[in-house]
């Protein structure tokens, strides 16, 4: 299906740009990585299909779990369509929250941006395609925080 | 299918048949008496779950279970049923060609009156749905009917129920034989097993109404059509009662009857008779 | 457990394969027959998914010609036919068990 | 035809909590139809919130956004009666905008 010249244009600047990002993911980090909170939709990101590959298309490098980071998700979820899950911190200085279902076809589902004076907090009605971890990654002041939870997903119903 | 399929199958029967004769023994009474049915029938819900607020029976598998009861209060904020009711309303008000509206249809412009569905129409001799008595507003006025299972007459049927919403369920059962006899068949089909799983609707909805049936929990048949029609997570759409019974017999690998066949009426008559008493809830959110 | 071992009887005994392959003709013989228990459970209106896809399955097996699956699948769609329909007849006092009173 | 973007913002005090709800079938590209076809991919990719000319919240979304998307945030600096922008495109181009006023 053809894309519309416009996004076939941004493509190729994105292009350009994770081929940069690529190029620097083997130079030690010395330089500050790009945060995420730049104003492009993180393309490479979304078609990652590994948890790890995402969150480093995304941020360029590994967050650390922590206690700050309140993940809330079903136990079991009513139906995999349609599952609440929310998260809130108590760090300050965050740029940018993001979920990952870790073994849906593509582990990253949803990355938000958070401007200076929105609050640290985001609920949002994700999909999952079976039963596996939901994690929630919190950048705060350049560093990485997450939450982890399993979500159990099943078909409801006795099959017909 | 193997002969071990066939021996597997003939065992399950024997399986449900014990599970059948486990169920409260009563004796068969001969007179038709619905408002002792009713009585029995609230009763039985009342007694077998004592901590469930009785106007909370409506709410259905939430009423049963802490944790998707959360999920719901959160859907709830911003219900997924929100554009269906939005397009109810507006299809509610748009005139057909012949400039009439459904409001002429309806007692009191078709506002507030849900509760009063189904009812027992004297002259035809059967009960009469919402859903049935939308589409006849519909042909009476020159305008193709929708169809029962889909998005259109979920709409309708969302903006009528949410116009009652809190409205006690208020089904008359005249003096009439015919319609006692009507309250009387959708008794039976609602006990009357059917399908290769050998279920009837009480199988699940009255035998174990809070377990689990793999993701879903069982709502309890109290009320159980109190919110309807209802936005399921499963269709990721909204679902009209005709929806639901079909789809319900499929799953016991029964082969559903037609939308609105004499057998759906009966039964939604008898359902929305016993919870008598219980608020509208529709349009609803389920899983 | 009375109503019932009928039922898995029932099953277990139309299942005797022919010795032979099954011909052509042992399939429609079956596959007629499957037919009107099928019929007789629709008209009672007791149908089931299965009986239905059962005889599609007999159907398309015999059009491929592996007349051995066709005749075993009109077999079961006879039994899953024969099935509802004593599921149909003994439900119509049977459902009163269950009745809340 | 209503907007496909439906808003709840309440402030209270200096805090704005805002609530949407987007009509969108977020379709993922692996889902057959009933002949059996793929539906393609067709999702919101991103939804930007707009107050005062700034930017208070950007969503940029996959394919595991579930179907008629909802997000809830909260953010400070807007007070009653300023006007909230809601911006939506999805992978094929599509895109609407709705204001809706702070209550």
């Amino acid at each position: 299906m053809h894309k519309p010249p416009l996004a076939t244009r941004r493509l190729i600047l994105q292009g350009a740009a994770s081929v940069a990002l690529l190029g620097l993911g083997n130079l030690p980090f010395a330089a500050p990585a790009r945060a995420a909170a730049n104003d492009k939709y993180p393309e490479e990101a979304f078609k990652q299909k590994g948890e790890a590959d995402a969150i480093k298309a995304l941020y360029g490098r590994n967050a650390e779990p922590s206690d700050k980071v309140k993940l809330d998700a079903p136990e079991i979820a009513e139906n995999g369509g349609v599952v609440p899950i929310s998260v809130t911190t108590t760090l300050d200085k965050v740029t940018s929250i993001s979920f990952f279902v870790a073994e849906n076809p593509n582990a990253l589902a949803a990355s938000y941006r958070i401007p200076d004076g929105t609050m640290a907090s985001v609920a949002n009605r994700l999909k999952m395609a079976k039963t596996t971890n939901v994690t929630a990654i919190v950048e705060a002041d350049g560093k990485l925080y997450s939450a982890t939870k399993e979500v159990k997903v099943t078909v409801g119903g006795c099959g017909g | 299918m193997t002969r071990r399929a066939a021996i597997l199958l003939g065992s399950a029967f024997v399986a449900l048949a014990a599970l059948a004769f486990a169920s409260p023994r009563v004796v068969a009474a001969d007179k038709v008496d619905p408002v002792a049915d009713a009585k029995a029938f609230q009763n039985f819900f009342f007694q077998k779950f004592p901590n469930v607020r009785h106007e909370d029976f409506v709410n259905g598998p939430y009423s049963m279970n802490e944790d998707m009861k959360r999920q719901w209060r959160e859907k709830e904020e911003f219900p997924p049923y929100e554009f269906a009711l939005d397009a109810g309303k507006e299809m509610f008000a748009t005139p057909f060609k012949n400039g009439k509206t459904y409001a002429d249809c309806f007692p009191n412009g078709g506002i507030g009156i849900r509760q009063n569905y189904p009812y027992f129409d004297e002259k035809e001799g059967k009960v009469v749905t919402l859903e049935l008595a939308l589409n006849r507003c519909r042909e009476a006025n020159g305008e193709a009917p929708y169809s029962y299972v889909k998005d259109e007459m979920a709409s309708l049927t969302a903006y009528m129920a949410f116009t009652s919403r809190g409205k006690p369920m208020d089904i008359k059962i005249p003096d009439d034989p015919r319609a006692l006899a009507a309250f009387e068949n959708g008794k039976r089909y609602f006990y009357t097993r059917r399908g290769q799983m050998n279920f009837s609707c009480a199988s699940c909805h009255v035998q174990s109404p809070g377990e689990r049936i793999r993701a879903e929990i069982l709502a309890p048949a109290l009320g159980i059509l109190n919110a309807m029609p209802i936005y399921r997570s499963e269709w990721s759409g909204m679902g009209t009662t005709s929806r639901r019974f079909i789809t319900c017999n499929s799953q016991t690998r029964a082969v559903p009857l037609e939308p609105q066949a004499d057998e759906y009426r009966d039964v939604e008559y008898f359902l929305s008779y016993v919870a008598n008493g219980l608020p509208i809830s529709g349009p609803g959110a389920r899983p | 457990m009375k109503r019932s071992l009928p039922i898995a009887m029932l099953l277990a005994l139309s299942f005797a394969p022919p010795a032979r392959a099954a011909t052509e003709a042992d399939y429609k013989a079956a596959y007629v027959a499957a037919e009107a228990a099928s019929k007789e459970a629709a008209a009672l209106r007791h149908q089931w998914t299965t009986t239905v896809s059962t005889l599609a399955t007999a159907r398309k097996a015999a059009d491929g010609g592996d007349f051995d699956r066709a005749f075993a699948a009109a077999k079961e769609a006879e039994a899953l036919a024969k099935a509802s329909i004593f599921q149909a007849t003994s439900e119509k006092e049977a459902w009163k068990t269950m009745e809340i009173r | 035809m209503a907007s496909s973007i439906r808003v709840r913002a309440t402030a209270n005090g200096d805090i704005t909590e805002v609530q949407a709800l987007i009509q969108h079938p977020m379709d993922t590209g692996f889902v057959k139809d009933s002949k059996g076809e793929l539906i393609p991919a067709h999702f919101i990719q991103e939804l930007k919130f707009e107050c005062n000319g700034k930017d208070v919240f950007v969503a940029e979304w996959g394919t595991a956004v579930s179907k008629d998307p909802y997000v809830k945030f909260s953010f400070k600096g807007a007070k009653k009666g300023d006007d909230l922008k809601v911006s939506w495109t999805d992978n094929k181009g599509v895109s609407d905008t709705t204001t809706a006023k702070i209550s």
